[in-house]
């Protein structure tokens, strides 16, 4: 279970967000809405452990994260604006070689059939620097398909996706919650993920 | 799917970057030209008395693979930083300065390594004579991995920062005045009859000093930097 | 308007087959000229009094570094019509010149270095010739990576074209090294406007083996530019078709 | 709203890249502080006999500056072409290599002035005699703007490659090489009692074609870099 | 008057489109769609002259594009994937920076002005570094209330923008087809910029 107590943000001379509290539970999806810089971005890493709250905490299993950093990391996955793809590897090898950075091996096979889910066949063997904007952001996502991670973390997933990749994407993310993953995101497209009514809303901003 | 270790990723870690500079053979390449063009340029500035040039050789390739180390820096990190893969690095399970020593070592191997290769000859060709080039190579192989330590410290901290390839020259160069002096005196040294010895192990205790803080330092300060 | 149409060869679907047909001619001319320039070169032309059999590296090194410098014209020529007039085949023939010049400038430097230390004592002086014949090593190794580390090839051959370009202004400070700066290396002997000062038969085997060098170089760089036409156009109907016949 | 010419164009260039100068002060300062640096490590690496010092110091001088302006050149393009300015401008309805010999003059101002204010000052604590001082000044002040104009060229070529910044030493170093010579030459020269002024001749020579030449070549590199 | 006259695009081995005939007049939108990786950013960048045709040729006012870079320049707004922004400078100067290398002087009453349009009011003097995604979009965009070009070319602008920011961004390119400007677009996001019916439809791939 993931749980924020009492979390705050500042930026420069401006209060992001303060005194926000929530808990994510197995098979729990919290949508992070709000305008443009109302934090969600700012509380997206936060979550992620890559900036460090103003004030407040994050517990992880009712641990604060702190404390157990490397455990956390074996249960998240964190997508933010940047693929993270290298440009002189073609999908396959990006995805083998992030995912065992991650902590998981993974086969040719199973990368490219995770690729093929996203509608890449006949791109395997492209490097990513030739791929358009919407298909580096497919391969990135098909680490989803590799990871065994209970809480996902995904900043603006839809972005940059067609209609398609969008239906795969929200398969995906309904599968994760269903075997009781937990699934933090932001989204300005309004693409509705479950109807399970798990869903938890926060709103940042005025 | 399996899990891995730590080992495990130190040792994807390494693969990868070794994949990704072959790939981009050029870049190999260009450091050690670098290098090259860089010793040739002290003949055209100083001018072609070989007596002059033998007696400033130790310092000038010193100082040349000084340069050429210091200018590979800005690619240890920043690809990785520029597509996002840093931030995926910060996110994984395994400890970062581990992470960070495989990737040191990879960078070493890419762009260190070649430099202790190619000094004998730029060596030759100024002059020195053969067993003071024994020394230099000695010296290059104990001291450029210090370099790429310390570096992989200075360009943590610049990271992301406009400018940073100026900056990391300014911040990394100070630390390297002790590998540039304990190296090229080492080569003098040798050079002028004194043993080299005393020299090479103030260099070896330089490198396993690096070894024991800079990966921890270097991994701090990504932590920083990406924040 | 009669005669050959010239322009019809400057497309690579009909200088593919005219290229294919020219290599067995100039490889034979190649072998050929060689042979005889070596013959004349080293048993022919008398032993030079002063520098006895040694100077006999002079019948390479001389003709390694006029083609040195040559290719480079000859290089930046195509890059510069290439790049003006956008013509495919120009940017093919620029990228395959370049192995072949850094090849022969190489071997200049190479054999000059085996010359230098009988002659000079030292493989290597720092003199202006030398330094900046040095230089266009390296002005041809700048065109070769940047050629390698552009992927698309059109982008590459038209970045590159433009390097060649600038770097032509190299080639007059290497020519013109040896009267600017007094030097230890040798003046040039053989001018527009003077007399040749060596002997008869030694002028004949540099020419020869210029000739073949030049020779060398045509069938080197048409086979090159065959393989790159091959790789650059392998999505066209024509390569697709010459594929299937040369199965 | 009122139209701009090409003229205002170049001016608001001019004045853009000097006002992004003063609040990334640190960059303009960086250079300067690689250019000392530089020249200070090599009493460390030759040894302090000042005599070798003084026969050595105009090509030392001179190396250092050229190594520095060449690193500044990284900045040249990069932050214009990362966030999609340089896109803007070769969208713009004003010649391309105007606004590139405004851009060249900005970081001239910047990266190459400062390194020919501060040259006499290393020069006297290498140990050169006055007149050379001055004599070293002009070749600088001919110098660098060579070398921002002609780095200019190699760094459009080598915009967004991997490994750019070392890949544009190596384009750029062969053609520095003249510069160098005649650079260096002069300062020696005057420092050996025969006249400098047919090397600074050479040096203004090589400035005016470069002035000519070099804006229209950039220009025309960054059109196919950006393709 | 834009016109394509069988135009083709070649990636690597790809053939992205060919034999391309489109002709945009004075109030019309030219909405290019197509999935990821069909060519719709190729296409795009060709229209700005970024790229030069691999076959055919694009005229505007009946003329070819190369004859009369300059003019067609005046002509031209393009938008791509990146906002163009300087870290340093603030929205205002931003704006005013970018208009005037366009060709237009700006005051700064204008640039504020055109900023508070996009609901930038208070984030005047920060500068870009810290605005957020959407933000950083939202002053980029601005450009276009300076602009007097009567062709606009831009690549996804409703990406990461957030509702209110989309309405705002609608009602200017409205405006904009209203005074008998050109607009050629790409979205994956479904917003309806127009009902005049002077709308064309472009499909890329397959
Ligand atoms: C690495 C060392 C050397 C290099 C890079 C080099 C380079 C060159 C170049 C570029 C040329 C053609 C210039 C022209 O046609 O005017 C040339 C010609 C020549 N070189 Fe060298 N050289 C080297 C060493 C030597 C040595 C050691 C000797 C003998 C002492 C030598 C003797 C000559 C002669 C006789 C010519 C012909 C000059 C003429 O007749 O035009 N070179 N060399
Ligand atoms: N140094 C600073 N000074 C003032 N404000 C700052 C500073 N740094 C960041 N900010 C503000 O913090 C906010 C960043 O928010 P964040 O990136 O999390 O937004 P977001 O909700 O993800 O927005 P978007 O929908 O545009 O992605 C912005 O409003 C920005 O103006
Ligand atoms: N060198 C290359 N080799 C093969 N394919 C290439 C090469 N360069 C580009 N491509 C292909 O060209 C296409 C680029 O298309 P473009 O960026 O125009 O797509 P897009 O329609 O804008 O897509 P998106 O909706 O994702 O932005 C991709 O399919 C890419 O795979
Ligand atoms: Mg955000
Ligand atoms: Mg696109």
């Amino acid at each position: 279970m993931l749980e924020a107590r009492d979390l705050a943000a500042l930026r420069g001379d401006r209060r992001l967000f303060s005194g926000l509290d929530f808990a994510v539970e197995a098979g729990d999806l919290l949508q992070v809405a709000g305008h443009n810089g109302s934090g969600k971005t700012t509380l997206l890493r936060m979550l992620a452990g890559l900036i460090v709250p103003e004030q407040g905490m994050i517990l992880w299993q009712g641990q604060p994260l702190r404390t157990q950093r490397e455990d956390y990391a074996r249960d998240l996955f964190y997508f933010g604006h940047l693929p993270g793809l290298k440009d002189e590897f073609n999908g396959v090898e990006n995805l083998r070689f992030a995912s065992e950075l991650a902590g998981t091996l993974v086969t040719a096979g199973e990368a490219a059939g995770a690729l093929a889910r996203f509608g890449l066949e006949g791109f395997e063997d492209l490097p990513a620097k030739v791929l358009s904007q919407g298909q580096k952001r497919r391969v990135a996502l098909a680490r989803l398909l590799l990871s065994e991670a209970r809480l996902w973390v995904l900043d603006e997933p839809f972005t940059a996706l067609d209609v398609s990749a969008i239906d795969v994407l929200r398969a995906i993310l309904q599968q994760h919650l269903v075997r009781g993953g937990m699934l933090v995101m932001t989204s300005h497209q309004d693409v509705a993920v479950t109807h399970s009514g798990r869903v938890k809303q926060l709103r940042l901003g005025r | 799917m399996k899990r891995t270790g730590t080992l495990g990723a130190m040792r994807c870690m390494l693969v990868r970057d070794l994949t990704l500079a072959v790939r981009r053979l050029s870049d190999v390449l260009t450091t050690l030209f670098f290098f090259v063009i860089v010793v040739s340029l002290f003949p055209l500035g100083v001018g072609p008395d070989l007596d002059v040039l033998r007696s400033i050789a130790p310092g000038v390739v010193w100082v040349a693979a000084l340069l050429a180390s210091m200018l590979a820096l800005g690619r240890l990190y920043s690809s990785d930083y520029n597509d996002g893969t840093l931030e995926q690095l910060l996110v994984a399970p395994q400890p970062l300065s581990l992470l960070v020593l495989a990737k040191v070592a990879a960078h070493w191997l890419i762009s260190g390594a070649p430099l202790v290769v190619l000094a004998p000859l730029l060596g030759m060709l100024l002059g020195m004579p053969a067993d003071a080039l024994q020394t230099l190579c000695w010296s290059l192989l104990l001291g450029t991995p210090v370099m790429s330590l310390i570096g992989a410290v200075g360009a943590a901290l610049t990271l992301g920062l406009r400018g940073g390839n100026v900056l990391v020259a300014l911040l990394v160069l100070p630390l390297y005045i002790p590998v540039l002096i304990f190296g090229a005196g080492a080569v003098e040294a040798g050079m002028s009859g004194l043993g080299a010895d005393a020299h090479l192990s103030l260099l070896g205790a330089l490198l396993l000093l690096a070894l024991c803080c800079a990966p921890w330092a270097a991994a701090a300060a990504l932590r920083i930097s990406m924040e | 308007m009669s005669g050959i149409n010239w322009f019809k060869y400057a497309s690579p679907a009909s200088f593919y087959p005219l290229a294919g047909r020219l290599v067995p001619w100039c490889g034979g001319i190649t072998v050929i000229l060689s042979l005889i320039g070596l013959y004349i070169g080293f048993f022919v032309a008398p032993t030079d009094f002063q520098q006895g059999e040694a100077y006999r590296i002079i019948f390479i090194h001389v003709p390694a570094a006029w083609m040195s410098m040559c290719i480079y014209v000859v290089m930046a020529g195509y890059a510069a019509l290439g790049l003006i007039f956008n013509t495919r085949l120009s940017a093919m023939m620029a990228t395959s010149l370049a192995p072949t010049g850094a090849m022969f400038t190489f071997l200049a430097l190479w054999t000059g270095a085996l010359w230098g230390k009988p002659m000079w004592g030292a493989w290597w002086v720092w003199d202006a010739r030398l330094t900046s014949e040095l230089i266009l090593l390296f002005l041809y190794i700048g065109f070769m990576s940047l050629q390698a580390s552009i992927d698309d090839p059109r982008r590459a051959s038209r970045a590159s074209a433009l390097l060649a370009l600038v770097g032509v202004v190299n080639v007059p400070i290497i020519y013109f090294s040896v009267k600017w700066w007094n030097t230890l290396h040798q003046g040039a002997s053989i001018r527009f406007d003077a007399a040749p000062t060596m002997a008869a038969t030694m002028l004949t085997a540099m020419l020869v083996m210029t000739l073949a060098f030049w020779a060398y170089t045509i069938t080197v760089v048409l086979m090159r530019v065959r393989s790159e036409i091959l790789e650059r156009e392998r999505h066209t109907d024509w390569v697709a078709e010459t594929l299937e016949q040369g199965k």
